[in-house]
């Protein structure tokens, strides 16, 4: 900020690039002086995570020109861009599973003297970066694979931190974290900037860039709407018109009454106990009832929705669904029985990059489309696209490979599937994680409007804000024990927060 | 890596159009191995030129064709298998237990007359039990397929030579009614050969199967993404137990057709098939990482493998030279089809 | 090849191989037991298979003799991994049919350092010193053999088109089959038109024999190196419909006498070549062991090389062979 | 899936600690294939039972280690090939090329007198030359490795008989100082064969490759994740081509230790080495999707299965029953290594 009369650091001009079948990029422009935190803000599928991977030399631009302090240049790979001090995180982790957390820090610059790792060293200096994230707990010798996703995200931190970085560039980084993470994110943000490095920060959580933020460049379908907004003279409504091209009433769905709510007991766990992480867990979802689990990363809400989804074993109690009971670590029997899991992490857990989006959306009820075995595919897409055009699923056209989606969009084809299914309980672990604004209130209104029609919702989110605005009633977890359970209209943020951090509400 | 985007993003835009179903398959088919197409057409244009008359001859292309039947029945097969993200080593040894259980165990203690087609049950059931038993062993065991299969490669051979002792068998010795077993699989049908057609059969169900079927897409799913299936409701490990027994199933026919054709059970039939039908399908475009793959591609690798074998015989080519030659063709053969799909895929 | 090698350093080896005696009564008298190591390449066709067991045979039918026999093997690195095992075991002898007879000869040397003779069955070492006894079937002269019944039966046809069937191609053994066929055919002005490698399997037999088939539109003779390959060779010309030619085979197993006994295909004969190899070494080396000679012989010593004939088996001497034909 | 998580779990935690270096290094690697040991151990045991002193012999355990050393110098390059998710099944014929070639283009036109240094330096040339042509056109020419490596097995080989016309190449035709180059690899160096130390130093430089340097990190990340590989900055495509210049030169130290056991190059020289290969180095508990194995691991599966051949040797069975069992005893050892790898995880 203190530099923002100087020359911008980066400079991109009319940037195009191209897909087949879709033009992501159509003449971007964006500016990025030192020192400032410049977001950029876009409806899934806008073009932001494409245009960072042009910036990070992963994408070559078909056209467009880029200036790095005042020379022009081109980012031929991504070695190149950390070169020249551009660091990179990007919207899925890409960190290397079986390396420890400083193999990973250190990928592509280990420390090393003729060929040879200089271990201890890098582990000293991953143990120094990891405590400047406030993170000292993370062993640098973990193996990165066994840490939760919110835990890898700082190991993605720390890695960009290990560069000599003159521009960090942050894609969706809090998705996968919770109100406290996030506040120590911009509190390393903020120290970074004030060593005058330029950070270019994506988030659809709009309170978010209010908070950090100090520019604003605005992406709709490829195109700079607005750059270089200061986020002080712009009120959130206008943003989100920019964004979406209208207005959007950013609201949670009303509840319903509350006696009418109440249909019959759906899913009843009991005494559910995965040993190790979770024990003693009580659940009951009515008809038309949405649960939400509030807690904090790591907490085990993740787990209790698997185990009792039936994808990891319980090591003791029970669950029923419809009043039949469950066999224990068998999903196939559970989703018989009507039950969805739309999980946490959608690439890994929920989809099939390769396959089009139409099959995708069907695999649960492949048995409905057909008859001896052979698919009514015609019937198939027909579903599906009813469904993606009422999720919004953009670019339209159900035949296109779900690897080619945004982030949000392939979130919304997971949904979709469950949505097909018509399921009787529906277990959604983060729903709302990198979809946008626009989307984000159409997906409460759905999930509102699935539990009015009789369904049993159970969400778990991050967002404070989320689960007492969307839940009819929470139940708060702490350390793999349920600490507290109420109706959502009994409680605020701050008791939540209380709640969850210390296990009961202070004084 | 961006040889497995450009397919996906090909992919994508061929299954967005679908006008006419045949055509649109042939196109699709066509489209996405037209590298494939096209080496064969080259190769069969040196065969044309080398060998004259003698390769364009309408019984070479018989004889081609059936040379690459028994492999092709068990690369269809082996497709299934890659694409649910396995392997099986052991096809050739389960090839060879089959055709010597079928015509040694069970054939010679049965009382005459009886029909040739309990000698087809059994080798069908033979294979179909070694694919269940690395089925089970692999899902439920989870015994990596690469060793599971190995160790099948080596019992099963083992148990093919203590029950032939490791002699040829030759078909007849009990009570089946080997003529007829012999006239079904040697006969003609409409001028081509049975072994033909079974290879023509199976290529066009295991082509239903595996676009048109719910089992098709459940192997899709499996070898693509195993968590995400498994998640979806999909039962992965019964799947992948149903895949094991089909290629045992193919190894049974195979078996079958093996017998008829050298009128022989031998526990040295089927030898190095695994690599054979491997190949096949690989150069046919499979991911051998499972998730991705194609039966016509599938029969496009079996026949370029056939035919340049063929060529190189009626040229009267040693043996080192041939396969001096086979590497270079088989690396020219894929960069063509790279080329090809992506050029596809940019217009 | 080399055939003859006299005696350069083998009086080292002799005495290595136990006290000359002059055989009194009859060698098949039991004497001092005798452990013998025998390992052949892999049994995965007839003739091998044949070789192993009438080795087993031979060696059931002395109480003195016992027999262990190491998996067959087409690795030579196995191979000589074997051989070490006989040498640390302290065998009495090793029969020794080698995968490849000159990448065998090293660890061969180094078991007659040791003391332990080694009979040599049928691949030859490239170093006379290597074994003690070499018994050998003679694959040059089984070409010979297969060329001559050619030229015999083409007369003055000089025109007449020849096709060869050989085994698997990459093989001392083959090169040695085919040279031998071609310079006899060459004696009467006949040459091979058509020539393929199969790998000694009925499968592959087949294979070759159906491309071969399309190959050569039309063939006077045919040679095929083995009778096991032989059974799919047979099959393929059935499959074919072809009769326009006449077929010799090879090694001799009974399936093909019996064919040639019928005489209602196109195989009129076969050139043997004995399995019986490997049994010939278990008795030679018992005999070497215990200090026996060849009671046939003047000589009170075992003779260094037995070279096995390779006779033509037609449907005149058919009943001759048959009953010592192995079954493939 | 259920079997590569525990796995991941446990590495965890033994990584977690970390006292004594090389105590941590002993514990990690036992800890990790505790299966293994165990199973080699009860191979052992058995081995001592059925064939008594003629096992336990150190002349006995010399030979074993001998029959191991040349399968294990090619698993060592497999391995690396293998976590950088490729494979190589070109390596027993490049073996063979390298050996033929060593023994007769370059040295039969030599000079008198010329060092067999020379020799050496052409095996591996050579070996690497088509490890390089393999990493190139896989790297490069974006050829699946499978296929391509495929391929150069076809064309090594024919290359390989070609040069030597087929025959068995004797050592010492031409001018090369023959016995410098049998007294050094055939010696004895502490009691123990220099072929054994070459296996020794070779598995020694490879697990201080893999564990201690740059080279063997970036080798997993490239295997593991190949997209953050690049992203990070690592150039993946090159490190493929070393990869494969690294198993090439293992075959071509392994030609060398094959001239010098067998006093001959020859065509045949590796066949099927691949498989063998392959076998032990997934049997170690190298992911063959890649990103992850042990040299440890590779070590403990070619002992396994020299061992199980050695015994087969000494007790004298029939060969068919002998690959009966095999089978049998490589699932029962991968079971092994399940249970008590979870067992050791979930203490
Ligand atoms: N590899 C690819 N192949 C084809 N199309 C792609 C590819 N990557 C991105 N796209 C398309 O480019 C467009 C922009 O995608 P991008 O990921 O940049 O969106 P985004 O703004 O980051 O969205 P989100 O907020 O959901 O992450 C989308 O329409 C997407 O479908
Ligand atoms: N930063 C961390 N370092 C190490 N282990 C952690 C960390 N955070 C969580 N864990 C472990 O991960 C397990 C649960 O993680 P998980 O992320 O699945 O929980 P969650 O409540 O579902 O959180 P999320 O908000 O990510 O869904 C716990 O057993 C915890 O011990
Ligand atoms: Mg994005
Ligand atoms: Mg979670």
């Amino acid at each position: 900020m203190t530099q923002s009369t100087q020359a911008p650091l980066l400079q991109m001009r009319g940037i195009v690039k191209e897909f087949p079948g879709v033009r992501a990029l159509d003449g971007v422009d964006l500016d990025v002086r030192a020192g400032e935190v410049h977001c950029l803000l876009g409806q899934n599928g806008a073009g932001k995570s494409t245009l960072i991977k042009v910036l990070s030399g992963f994408h070559q631009p078909d056209e467009g020109t880029i200036t790095w302090n005042g020379e022009p240049t081109s980012f031929s790979t991504p070695a190149k861009a950390i070169e020249h001090g551009v660091a990179t995180i990007y919207q899925e982790l890409d960190l290397v599973p079986h390396l420890d957390v400083t193999e990973n820090v250190f990928l592509g610059h280990e420390v090393s003297r003729a060929g040879f790792t200089q271990r201890s060293q890098a582990r000293q200096q991953v143990r120094d970066l990891l405590a400047r994230l406030g993170h000292s707990e993370i062993s640098p010798t973990r193996i990165v694979g066994d840490l939760p996703p919110a835990a890898q995200q700082v190991v993605s931190m720390a890695r960009a931190l290990s560069h000599d970085t003159k521009l960090l560039i942050l894609d969706e980084p809090s998705a996968v974290l919770d109100g406290e993470e996030v506040k120590n994110l911009f509190r390393v943000i903020r120290d970074l900037t004030e060593e005058g490095v330029a950070v270019v920060y994506i988030s659809h959580r709009l309170e978010e860039i209010r908070e950090i933020g100090d520019r604003i460049t605005v992406l709709k379908d490829g195109r700079t709407v607005a750059t270089g907004l200061a986020v002080a003279d712009t009120p959130t409504p206008e943003l989100i018109k920019l964004m979406t091209g209208r207005a959007i009433e950013y609201v949670f769905p009303p509840r319903p009454e509350e006696d009418r709510a109440r249909g019959d007991v759906v899913l009843d766990v009991q005494d559910l106990t995965l040993a190790g992480v979770f024990r003693g867990v009580n659940l009951t979802v009515h008809a038309g009832e949405i649960v939400g689990l509030a807690g904090l990363v790591g907490a085990g809400r993740s787990e209790i929705l698997e185990t009792l989804y039936g994808a990891r074993r319980a090591s003791a109690g029970t669950v029923t669904v419809d009043g039949k009971r469950m066999r224990r670590g068998s999903v196939t029997a559970t989703v018989q029985a009507g039950v969805g899991l739309a999980p946490e992490e959608r690439k890994s857990q929920g989809l099939f990059l390769d396959e089009a989006v139409f099959r995708n959306i069907t695999m649960s009820t492949m048995g409905r489309f057909a008859r001896l075995g052979f698919l009514n595919r015609r019937e198939e897409r027909r579903r599906a696209e009813e469904l993606t055009t009422s999720l919004d699923v953009r670019p339209a056209g159900v035949g296109r490979a779900v690897r080619t989606l945004s982030g949000g969009n392939q979130q919304k084809v997971v949904l979709a599937r469950w949505l097909l299914r018509e399921c009787r309980v529906l277990l959604l672990d983060e729903p709302t994680r990198g979809v946008d604004v626009g989307a984000r209130s159409e997906l409460y209104q759905l999930v509102r409007s699935l539990a009015d029609s009789g369904v049993a919702v159970v969400v778990v989110s991050s967002e404070i804000e989320e689960v007492l605005g969307l839940a009819d009633r929470v139940l708060v977890v702490r350390e793999g024990v349920v600490v507290h359970e109420s109706s959502a209209t009994e409680l605020d943020e701050a008791t939540v927060l209380d709640l969850v951090m210390e296990g009961k509400v202070s004084a | 890596m961006s040889q497995d985007s450009v397919r996906v993003e090909q992919a994508a835009l061929e299954t967005e159009r679908e006008p006419n179903p045949v055509l649109a398959v042939l196109r699709t088919s066509v489209g996405r191995n037209a590298g494939l197409v096209v080496a064969l057409l080259l190769i069969c244009i040196v065969g044309a030129i080398t060998a004259g008359g003698r390769f364009t001859d309408l019984d070479n292309a018989q004889t081609i064709l059936r040379l690459a039947a028994v492999t092709g029945v068990v690369s269809i097969g082996m497709t299934f298998v890659i694409i649910g993200g396995g392997i099986d080593l052991s096809v050739g040894a389960i090839v060879a237990l089959s055709s010597v259980w079928c015509t040694t165990l069970s054939t010679r203690m049965m009382a005459e007359d009886t029909h040739w087609l309990v000698m087809v049950g059994v080798a069908l059931l033979v294979g179909s039990a070694c694919g269940l038993v690395n089925g089970l062993l692999i899902a439920y065991g989870n015994i990596v397929p690469f060793i599971m299969t190995l160790a099948m490669l080596a019992s099963a051979r083992g148990l093919a030579e203590i029950i032939s002792d490791k002699k040829t068998q030759t078909l007849g010795g009990g009570g089946v009614d080997v003529g007829g077993f012999n006239d079904f699989f040697n006969r003609d049908l409409l001028g081509v050969d049975v072994q033909i057609w079974l290879f023509v059969v199976v290529s066009v169900i295991g082509w239903i199967m595996l676009n048109r079927m719910t089992f098709g897409r459940r192997t899709v799913a499996v070898g693509g993404n195993p968590e995400a299936a498994r998640l979806a409701g999909i039962n992965v490990k019964r799947q992948t137990v149903y895949l094991y027994v089909l290629i045992g199933f193919c190894c049974g026919i195979a078996a079958l057709m093996l017998v008829a054709k050298t009128t022989t059970g031998s526990s040295t039939h089927g030898n190095l098939l695994e690599l054979d039908a491997i190949a096949a399908v690989v150069i046919g475009g499979t991911l051998l990482t499972g998730g991705r793959g194609t039966i016509v591609g599938t029969v496009l690798g079996v026949l370029i493998f056939s035919t340049i074998t063929n060529i190189f015989i009626l040229n009267n080519r040693s043996f080192s030279e041939q396969s001096l030659f086979k590497g270079a063709i088989i690396v020219a053969a894929v960069l063509l089809q790279q080329r090809l799909a992506s050029r596809n895929s940019s217009t | 090849a080399c055939t003859s090698n006299d005696s350069g350093g083998d009086d080292e080896a002799d005495t290595s191989g136990g006290t000359s005696n002059a055989a009194s009564g009859s060698n098949d008298e039991p004497g001092d037991k005798v452990v013998i190591g025998f390992s052949a390449p892999a049994a995965d066709h007839g003739w091998m298979g044949s070789i192993t067991a009438s080795a087993q045979t031979v060696a059931d039918q002395y109480d003195d003799v016992e027999l262990r026999v190491a998996e067959g093997t087409n690795d030579v690195s196995v191979q000589i991994s074997q051989v070490e095992t006989f040498i640390n075991e302290g065998v009495d002898a090793i029969v020794l049919l080698p995968f490849d007879g000159a990448a065998m000869t090293p660890i061969a040397l180094e078991a007659m350092a040791k003391g332990i003779p080694v009979i040599n069955v049928d691949r030859e070492f490239d170093d006379p010193n290597a074994a003690r006894v070499t018994v050998l079937g003679d694959n040059y002269g089984m070409g010979v053999s297969a060329g001559a019944w050619v030229c015999e039966q083409a007369g003055d046809n000089s025109d007449a088109i020849v096709a060869e069937i050989a085994g698997i191609d990459s093989l001392p053994l083959t090169q040695d089959r085919s040279q031998g066929f071609k310079d006899a055919l060459s004696e009467c002005g006949l040459d091979v038109d058509n020539r393929v490698a199969a790998d000694f399997t009925v499968e592959g037999g087949e294979e070759a024999a159906a491309n071969l088939l399309q190959a050569a539109p039309k063939i006077d003779f045919l040679w095929n190196h083995d009778d096991d390959q032989g059974v799919g060779v047979l099959a393929a010309i059935d499959n074919a419909g072809r009769d326009e030619f006449q077929m010799i085979g090879g090694a001799g197993s009974a399936n093909a006498m019996r064919a040639i006994q019928e005489g209602d295909s196109v195989l009129k004969a076969t050139v043997i070549y004995p399995s019986t190899q490997a049994a010939d070494g278990i008795k030679l080396a018992r005999l070497l062991v215990q200090g026996k000679s060849m009671s046939d012989l003047v000589e009170v010593e075992v003779p260094r090389t037995v070279q096995l004939y390779a006779p033509v088996v037609t449907a005149d001497n058919v009943d001759q062979y048959i009953d010592t034909a192995f079954e493939s």
